[in-house]
């Protein structure tokens, strides 16, 4: 009589399959993997030095000796996590293997990588490594903080408009070039959002699953404190914050999640609101199960949804905070950042279009690209669509 | 039947969904003479409603289509008309009250304002204070208490029984000649929707209106019907007046609803079930009788007599005595959930969902729970599992009191009892597999050596529940309604507890699955002993399963006994009055 | 109703009270914290002429004070109820109506609440413009959408607010005032300021005189806040008209939708008598959401249009470790804020007759 | 005295070029005491020596009254009120409203009577007496009397009044007295170079405008537009300007005394906080100047839109400020690396100035060799600045205990520790900051490791007090003649003081109090001049360079003159006019 479609499918391969099935969230996934690898390969995609070469016969890889102990790890990290992709080993443990393994990684490259402190970009451009057998530049000859002084860059160059030396998108106010930067920079694009978001993510998970799961006083005192951050203007705490805390990237990172975090938990209360009364959950808790696996393998999955829309939303305004801290001039001051990038193009009077192109539209791709993916998984999610899933809003 | 006022010629709906098309109605001819009703009964997903709005023409434009058929209405072709013509039918000529009586009223119009702009639609001649005073009349025709004054009410202000009504007058404001109401009190309680019924048909004598009236429940078609139709997936497979449809069914499918009608099935005879242990022997002996049983189904569905006979067989005998300490002994429980209100949110009130309750439920029995809606039972049923802190009395389980014991110390305790929901959706988890659901109760409880003996346990379980071992791997919504609540089911009983409480179980099923699943209950209970506190509002239910009766009233319970009696012979006047709102299938 | 508005003000006092600690406290850490020495930001005098002023500011703020004695001297100054304080700081008797003094400004030497007697307007001019502006753009378009859905308007609008979104707002304001206020291209909006100077004299509305035609005041604001208004506005159209579509077609296809259907109303009718009003109770909800980020996003806007309001007094405030005023700023737009939830939450009682608080 | 406002800090107050002027006429001194100068025979008999420029503009013969001067600022200002603000902006809205007894002739540097006649210095240089005109009066018309300047001496030396810088500067002056009615005598404590200046340099405040605010310190202190003076404008409401008004406009004084009325007809200032938006409005033709960095500069003069409507400058005002590198060399209490001056100077060899000339002020800034100018007397011609000498630099650091022991590329010093230091610098300088990053790769050369460190400006002054910094890059400003004392003097080496690097030589510090005692001028050069020689062997300081001004004016602004003091852009008296012909402001 009822004949039942069999769709062995897990509710979330549904909705990744859902989220997956639009054009937009293609875009953006193609996009942000494309940051990933410039992100991980940046130097070898964009540096001073030669990839290779053969000098007197003796072969050396200058890139690798200069390599500096944060390009090591981020290179050795993605490894670890391929390799722990490739292994197929459940997803909790996943997640874990890779954490292990990057700390590992993190530890042996602070021990084993020591590259020079001093770096003279314009030395690999002197005798020692032009007049040599053969050598491999990286596609972009240029370091983001090689200011090209022996050329006697006075930057602001526009794209091609340069003599001798080609820079594709120009170079920027200091005589860098503005590729590499670009390149250079997906690390703070990528690692702003990434870790912002997951800080702020990880404190509104835990205030609001508390306050929705015990609900009365904890609540109320929660909800206080959800709107001591809400009602402050996030911008003007992250200004007070990096004003007076200062201004290095993990900072900003840092800052940017702890003020953040107020909407995750009011996002989660609610579901946990909600979830609270479901039925499964009530069996759960008449089955004698432990409240954690109450508060994690029961309710969290059920509620993570509509977080996940706004983590996605989230980091794409992590990365907005750091282009408008910049713009305030609370940057970053030498790391290549697009931020800080644009701003020099909208504080410059003189309209230096490829400085405001370039980053600008790098931002805009970034933000636009999490904005997809996360539009995406709101409709893969809509409560109209997954009614049969059992979480009815 | 040239006195046909509606009549539908080999009409076809096709409905897009996804990528494929949905024959919902396939081909079906039935006319509705005037002044009379026809009902059209069929499990749900058969098309009634579809049928239903393919009259109206309400079905969303983009998705419907209609490949062949007519529609007259008094010899006009509805499906020719354009949408301005279709306009001026709905609502003048034709009218239609919804299921959701919660939902089908704008919430933020007041219903005199809703009804009012029907009449001035279709009379746009009418000035305000005319539309208000016949408004009003029709609030006072459907028995509205007050009529002026509720006038202005937003319908959050009435009582699901009251919109409904609000619903009826707005349908009936323009005098139509047509009156479709699809399952018009299927949300409502029995008592109210006695009332709603007899309303409907008062006012079909007043007006003389045609009905078609869509129900999946017998009892009322019974009531209601002068026409049946009988309907499964999209075809009408049988028509005829309604005495001659309910007393001989002519098409199998029409015998098999019938038959899995509570009032109709044969109660299995059993022997006494606190006896011995089941003994590997039985398992053979169950398939016997499961067999035997679907025989018998059949064949009571033709007689429908069989009932009363089997509840015969449900002597107090049968019973463990009463002098054995009861497995749960209730005494004075009181759930109040208190009203907060004011600066501090002080408690001003209480809202005494369970009021001063006491009750015994002696080991193997099956008790009822019945009363209307918010009277309480569900609160007492998850305040003996202690999902919700009692204010106050004392709940014993073996002699063990549960009031006061914290989490920790009520952890072992809730081996011994469990509950099962009625809602089949939200009742599990949905991003666990099934297996997950099962096992993981076990593990924390120490069932089981180790995970592979859980997964077989659990197997086990589920065949027991007449599922697939397969199932196992599956999610929650790879299943249907009635597959999920056996494995619901499933889920409470894998602590092997001594003691259930089964929410409304069926209530979100139809009658085919209900049979199904009321069956299996009866043969769990017969394996394992169960004892079982069944919450229901189905009387027919309640007749067919329980060995007890308790019938709640506003947080107390009023009427206690065995079934027999208490639904044969109610004492108390409410029982009285809830027994004799069941719409019975009396032919 | 009036005990629940009361409830509502009583629960702001504890959020309020965190504001200011936790504003207090992230000064008192940082380096450098609120002392006196940042504010003697001159470099002009002597180290006794430094000193002598240090000893002066001490005194007057007590800034020499422990982090936590400072901030309850804060707080008796600034609620209505609390202990008086004559000139020198003493603490003086217990009182309920001693009234609310917000301080000193250090850098402007000023009460603070002179100073924000000046900005707030300005500030809130430009939000209360925005909002709405954003409200009805995003109803408009969302409305649109959902009549029309899966239509290539559809798709394209919710593409294109999306992108909107991801537009850094000073990317935005730059180029809007690169393109649109500079001669080179289009001089259509003036660069600075929110209002011409001769607008003080000018009538308020617009009329033909001798001279030609007269701007007005009216005119004359609305010309010089045209572009601040796009700027802030457009991040915001993403989320309300997202929103609109979707509850708009929840309530296109609600039970009570197909009610009004079946007693022959027309679609449109359908759509503006019943869908409409239900679909803007969730816009309600989220109209105070939007006020703090309003706020922030004003502080580039303010900056990039030159714009003299609480944006720009704030990053001052910061950036000068304007304590009483960083301190002012931050309660007060959380107060703000916390209102316009206040406000909201009424709104969606008169519109919503289901719900009702006591 | 605004010698020694740093000249960073200007950077965030000032970015159009007028204020040259504005500092100017406030401030400084020189040695040149031209005693018993007088009323002096004049071309035009009756114009006073103060006015004979201006006098001649108009004369020119497409000179015409009228027209506004339009200007912007780059920050809102808190208040104009005389004494209580503290920007450059305001002071140089002040100087169109407030006069003082003498000026400063452009063309000779010489100080000349502008509200007073002459004046007598006696012999030892303690009592300075002013004849003041018996013509002047303030704009509301009141006369302007020696009263007025007495009383503008007290009202700032009240402790009440919020003027504690003012108060520091005039400390020297023991006494005013009044004379009669237009005389006017001042005494000193010291003999001091500077006497002149500070005497014939104070604003003159109206007593009967000012006097009432003596009883109610607080409301002058808090006040934001109290300004009413003798000058060629005025406020049109001198007691209720405010910040929210948006912008700062001045009318024409109907009033003025002076010998030749100014052209404009008002003189206003928008704010316009964003650089963009600046340059934007001044493309529009909406202000008449804009002031460009240099990167800026070179682009804009090739634009032709700008170069179609302004004409641009490039000049070297002679007070400009110098940029410089301050070697902390005390820290905690302990001598730092820096202390060793041969790291010093080490240091000043790496620093290849001419480079930094050329790459980021792209030529538009001279070398600065020492805090006293090329052009001044106090400067000796024969010091001649560092040349860049990596080998030097290499081997006087190795002297000094350095190498790289690690082979890591950095030095180490004796105890093993990597040549590395913070350079702090102020954030908002784009400049700067590109210096920063250059000095860090010429450093990189020698192993010596540069952290940038932009820090805000209270942070930063903050650390200045504290002397807590490794190296800082700031700048001062010169005058015509510059004191020492404040900055190199062993005795300002104190917390708080303005010797924040810990410079002490005993030597120079007797140069020092030497020449600030001699008031003849042949006898200071000298001493002055030997000062600079012993801090150019020290180096305290990296001397970096002198900016020059880089200013777009708007083509219908007319007699643009260089002086010796710079351009005459809104000098005062006002020698700029635009001709009938391209008014463009009627009102
Ligand atoms: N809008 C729709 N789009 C696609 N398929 C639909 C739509 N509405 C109904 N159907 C399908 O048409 C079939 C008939 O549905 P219908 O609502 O008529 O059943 P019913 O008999 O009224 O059931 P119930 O008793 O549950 O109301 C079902 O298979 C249903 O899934
Ligand atoms: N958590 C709660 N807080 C306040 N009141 C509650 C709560 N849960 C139930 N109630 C009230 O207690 C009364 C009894 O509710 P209960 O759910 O037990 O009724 P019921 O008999 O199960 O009804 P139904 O047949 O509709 O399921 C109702 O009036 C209900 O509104
Ligand atoms: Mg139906
Ligand atoms: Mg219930
Ligand atoms: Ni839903």
């Amino acid at each position: 009589m009822t004949k039942p479609v069999v769709s062995r499918e897990s509710f979330s391969a549904r909705i990744w399959r859902k989220t997956l099935a639009g054009v937009g969230v293609k875009f953006g996934l193609i996009w942000i993997a494309l940051l990933i690898f410039c992100a991980v390969f940046a130097p070898f995609l964009a540096n001073s030095m030669p990839l290779l070469m053969s000098k007197d016969g003796v072969i050396s890889a200058p890139v690798l000796e200069y390599l500096s102990v944060e390009d090591a790890w981020i290179l050795t990290s993605f490894f670890i996590a391929l390799a722990v992709y490739r292994l197929k080993i459940d997803g909790g443990k996943q997640i874990l293997w890779f954490l292990l393994g990057s700390a590992l990684a993190a530890l042996l490259v602070n021990s084993f990588v020591k590259p020079p402190v001093l770096v003279i970009y314009d030395d690999f451009r002197s005798a020692a490594y032009t007049q040599v057998d053969w050598k491999i530049m990286p596609p972009i000859p240029y370091a983001p903080v090689d200011y090209l002084r022996d050329l006697g860059s006075k930057g602001l160059e526009a794209p091609f408009a340069t003599d001798g030396h080609t820079h594709l998108m120009g170079t920027e106010e200091n005589g860098a070039d503005v590729l590499s930067r670009m390149i250079h920079a997906c690390r703070i694009s990528l690692s702003i959002g990434l870790i912002a978001s997951g800080i702020a993510l990880a404190i509104g998970i835990v205030v609001g699953g508390l306050m929705g799961y015990f609900s009365g006083i904890v609540d109320m005192l929660g909800m206080r404190l959800v709107e001591i951050f809400e009602d402050i203007p996030t911008l003007f705490l992250l200004l007070t914050f990096v004003a007076f805390f200062g201004r290095s990237l993990y900072m900003m990172m840092v800052i940017i999640g702890v003020t953040g975090w107020s909407g995750y938990a009011r996002y989660v209360r609610q579901e946990f609101l909600k979830l609270r009364k479901q039925d499964y959950v009530q069996a759960a808790v008449a089955s004698g199960l432990p409240l954690t696996s109450i508060l994690f393998r029961h309710m969290l999955p059920n509620g993570v949804a509509p977080l996940l829309v706004a983590v996605s939303f989230g980091v794409a305004g992590a990365i907005l905070s750091e282009a408008t801290l910049s713009f305030l001039g609370l940057g970053v001051v030498d790391a290549p950042s697009w931020g800080a990038m644009l701003d020099q193009a909208v504080k410059s009077s003189t309209f230096n279009w490829w400085m405001a192109v370039f980053p600008g539209g790098s931002i805009f791709m970034t933000v636009f690209a999490y904005n997809l993916i996360g539009e995406a998984f709101r409709d893969a999610i809509d409560p109209r669509l997954s009614d049969k899933a059992g979480i009815k809003s | 039947m040239s006195q046909a006022l509606l009549e539908v010629r080999n009409l076809r709906t096709y409905l897009r969904s996804g990528g494929g098309e949905v024959r919902a109605v396939d081909d079906i001819s039935f006319s509705i003479p005037k002044g009379e009703t026809f009902c059209l009964v069929g499990e749900s997903g058969s098309g009634k409603s579809v049928s239903a709005l393919s009259v109206i023409r309400l079905l969303p434009d983009g998705v419907s289509s209609h490949p062949s058929g007519e529609i007259l209405l008094n010899g006009q072709d509805l499906l020719k008309l354009d949408d301005q013509g279709i306009r001026a039918v709905r609502g003048l000529k034709i009218a239609m009250i919804f299921q959701e009586p919660m939902t089908s009223l704008n919430p933020v119009m007041s219903i005199g304002e809703q009804i009012t702009e029907a009449l001035q639609l279709h009379h746009p001649d009418m000035d305000d204070a005319e539309a208000t005073e016949r408004t009003i009349k029709a609030l006072e025709q459907v028995q509205i208490p007050n009529a002026s004054s509720r006038f202005r009410d937003y319908p959050h202000q009435l009582s699901g029984g009251q919109r409904q009504r609000v619903m009826i007058a707005m349908a009936l404001a323009c005098e139509p000649h047509l009156l479709i109401a699809d399952e018009p009190t299927t949300a409502l309680d029995v008592t109210v929707q006695a009332e709603i019924l007899r309303l409907m048909r008062k006012l079909q004598d007043d007006t003389g209106m045609s009905m078609l009236f869509i129900t999946h429940d017998f009892g009322v078609v019974a009531q209601m019907a002068h026409w049946v139709g009988v309907m499964q997936q999209g075809k009408l497979v049988e028509v005829g007046a309604c005495k001659a449809v309910l007393r001989n069914p002519q098409h199998p499918y029409t015998q098999k609803l019938l038959a899995s009608v509570p009032e109709n099935l044969a109660k299995p005879v059993v022997e006494p079930p606190h006896t011995e242990d089941p003994d590997p022997a039985d398992d053979e002996s169950l398939s016997d009788s499961d067999k035997k049983l679907l025989s018998v189904l059949t064949r009571a569905g033709l007689r429908g007599q069989a009932k009363q006979t089997v509840s015969l067989a449900n002597t107090p005998g049968a019973l463990p005595s009463a002098d054995d300490q009861p497995l749960l002994q209730i005494r004075d429980l009181k759930v109040w959930f208190p009203i907060k209100k004011g600066l501090f949110r002080q408690t001003v009130d209480y809202v005494k969902a369970v009021d001063e309750v006491s009750l015994d439920i002696p080991q193997g029995e099956i008790v009822a729970l019945v009363g209307e809606s918010g009277c309480g039972k569900t609160t007492l049923g998850r305040a003996v599992l202690q999902l919700e802190p009692p204010t106050a009395g004392s709940i014993r389980i073996d002699g063990q009191e549960l009031t006061g014991l914290s989490a920790r110390e009520l952890r072992p305790l809730r081996r011994k009892m469990q509950i099962a929901f009625q809602d089949p959706q939200s009742s599990l988890n949905p991003r666990l597999l099934v297996e997950t659901t099962l096992t993981e109760p076990m593990k924390v409880h120490g069932i089981g050596a180790n995970q592979e003996e859980r997964i077989e346990l659990a197997g086990q379980l589920l065949e027991d529940m007449q599922l697939s071992r397969e199932s196992l791997w599956r999610y929650p919504h790879e299943f249907s309604g009635g597959q999920r609540q056996r494995i619901g089911l499933a889920r409470a009983l894998a602590l092997n507890p001594e003691f259930v409480v089964c929410d409304e179980i069926t209530s979100a099923l139809d009658v085919s699955v209900q049979a199904e699943i009321l069956q299996l209950l009866l043969d769990i209970r017969r394996r394992r002993n169960l004892t079982l506190l069944f919450i229901t509002h189905n009387i027919g239910v309640v007749e067919y399963l329980s060995d007890r009766t308790v019938v709640m009233y506003k947080g107390k319970i009023v009427e206690e006994g065995l079934t027999a009696k208490v639904c044969g012979a109610p004492e108390h006047p409410y029982t009285q009055r809830l027994l004799s709102a069941v719409p019975r299938l009396v032919v | 109703m009036l005990t629940y508005l009361l409830r509502r003000v009583l629960l702001m006092i504890p959020t309020l009270l965190g504001i200011t600690v936790l504003v207090f406290s992230v000064m008192a850490m940082s380096p450098g914290g609120i002392s006196a020495q940042t504010l003697i930001g001159g470099m002009d005098m002597k180290p006794q002429e430094k000193q002598a002023l240090l000893d002066y500011y001490n005194k007057r703020y007590g800034l020499d004070q422990p982090a936590p004695v400072q901030y309850l001297r804060w707080l008796n100054n600034v609620s209505p109820i609390g202990f008086v304080t004559d000139a020198q700081g003493r603490r003086g008797e217990f009182s309920f109506s001693k009234g609310m003094d917000l301080g000193t400004s250090f850098q402007y030497g000023r009460p603070v609440s002179a100073i924000l007697a000046e900005r707030i307007p300005i500030t809130l001019l430009l939000n209360l413009v925005t909002l709405p502006f954003t409200y009805i753009i995003a109803i408009m378009v969302g409305m649109k959408a959902a009549t029309q859905r899966g239509s290539a308007f559809d798709v394209g609008a919710g593409v294109s607010m999306l992108a909107l979104w991801s537009i850094p707002t000073m990317l935005a304001g730059v180029l809007l005032l690169g393109f649109f206020a500079n001669i080179q291209y289009f001089q259509w909006f003036p660069t600075a300021g929110i209002s011409s100077r001769e607008a003080q004299d000018m009538p308020f509305l617009p009329h033909w005189d001798e001279g030609g035609f007269i701007r007005g005041f009216l005119l004359d604001r609305i010309w010089h806040l045209i572009l601040p208004v796009i700027c802030l506005s457009y991040g915001g159209f993403a989320a309300l008209t997202k929103l609109t579509r979707t509850s708009i077609l929840e309530n296109l296809h609600a039970d009570y939708a197909r009610t009004a259907r079946a007693k022959g109303l027309a679609e449109n009718d359908v759509l503006w008598k019943h869908v409409f009003r239900n679909s803007l109770l969730p816009l309600i909800t989220v109209s105070a959401g939007l006020l703090p980020s309003l706020l922030a996003g004003s502080l580039i806007v303010e900056n990039i249009f030159s714009i003299n309001g609480m944006g720009q007094l704030a990053v001052e405030a910061v950036k000068g470790r304007d304590r009483e005023l960083v301190l002012s700023i931050t309660w007060i737009s959380g107060f703000l804020t916390l209102i316009g939830y206040l406000i909201a939450d009424s709104c969606y009682t008169l519109a919503d007759p289901r719900v009702s608080y006591d | 005295d605004r010698q020694w406002l740093k000249l960073s800090e200007m950077q965030i107050a000032l970015s159009e070029q007028a204020k040259d002027m504005r500092e100017l006429r406030g401030a400084i001194a020189s040695g040149a005491i031209a005693a018993n100068a007088s009323t002096n025979s004049t071309k035009s008999g009756e114009v006073a020596q103060a006015f004979q420029r201006a006098y001649a503009a108009s004369r020119q013969p497409d000179y015409a009254q009228g027209d506004w001067s339009v200007e912007a600022f780059g920050t809102n200002l808190k208040t104009i009120t005389p004494l209580v603000s503290s920007d450059a902006y305001a002071s140089n809205v002040q100087s169109y409203v407030l006069e003082s007894l003498i000026t400063r002739n452009p063309d000779t540097l010489e100080w000349e009577g502008l509200v007073a006649k002459d004046w007598t210095i006696s012999e030892d240089g303690l009592v300075i007496s002013f004849r003041m005109r018996e013509d002047v009066s303030f704009s509301d018309g009141q006369p302007l009397t020696a009263d007025d300047v007495v009383f503008s001496f007290d009202f700032i030396m009240t402790d009440a009044i919020q003027a504690p810088r003012e108060r520091a500067y005039l400390e020297k002056i023991k006494s005013v007295k009044a004379n009669g009615k237009y005389e006017v005598v001042f005494t000193f404590k010291e003999p001091y170079f500077e006497a002149l200046s500070l005497a014939g340099g104070i604003g003159i405040m109206p007593k009967h405008f000012y006097e009432p605010y003596l009883k109610e310190p607080q409301k002058f202190n808090e006040s934001k537009g109290l300004l009413l003076g003798s000058g060629p404008y005025r406020l049109a409401d001198p007691k209720n300007w405010t910040p929210d008004k948006g912008n700062i406009e001045l009318v024409r004084n109907e009033r003025y005394w002076g010998d030749v009325q100014p052209s404009y007809h008002r003189i206003l200032w928008k704010i316009i906080q964003n650089d963009s938006a600046r340059l934007t409005t001044f493309r529009n033709g909406d202000i008449d100047s804009y002031s460009a960095r240099p990167v800026e500069y070179q682009e804009l003069k090739k634009d032709p839109q700008i170069q179609a409507k302004s004409q641009n400058f490039e000049y070297m005002p002679p007070v400009v400020g110098y940029s410089y590198i301050g070697w902390n060399q005390e820290r905690g209490g302990k001598p730092t690396r820096f202390a060793d001056k041969r790291v010093r100077q080490a240091m000043t060899y790496l620093t290849d100035v001419s480079r930094v000339i050329k790459d980021v002020m792209l030529d538009y800034a001279e070398p600065a060799v020492s805090p006293f100018s090329n052009a001044s007397k106090q400067h000796d011609a024969a010091l001649q600045p560092y040349q860049v000498d990596l080998d030097k630099a290499k081997a006087l650091l190795k002297d000094a205990g350095y190498q790289d022991k690690n082979a890591d590329g950095v030095l180490e010093d004796k105890a093993g520790q990597p040549f590395e230091f913070k350079l702090t610098y102020f954030q908002a300088n784009e400049d700067t900051k590109r210096m920063v990053l250059l000095l860090k790769d010429l450093y990189a050369r020698a192993g010596v490791k540069l952290i940038p460190t932009p820090q805000e400006w209270p942070v930063m002054l903050e650390n200045l007090d504290k002397k807590d910094f490794d190296a800082i890059t700031l700048g001062w400003t010169s005058g015509i003649e510059t004191d020492l004392y404040q900055i190199f003097h062993s005795s300002q080496a104190v917390s708080k003081g303005d010797n924040y690097v810990s410079y002490k030589n005993p030597a120079l510090d007797k140069l020092i109090d030497d020449a600030r005692r001699t008031v003849d001028e042949s006898k200071r050069m000298p001493l002055w001049q030997q000062a600079e020689r012993i801090l150019y062997e020290d180096q305290p300081y990296t001397f970096l360079m002198r900016r020059k001004s880089l200013l777009f004016v708007d083509k219908r602004i007319h007699n643009l003159q260089m002086t010796k003091l710079g351009l005459n852009f809104g000098s005062l008296p006002l020698e700029n006019y635009v001709p009938l012909a391209q008014q463009k402001y009627t009102q």
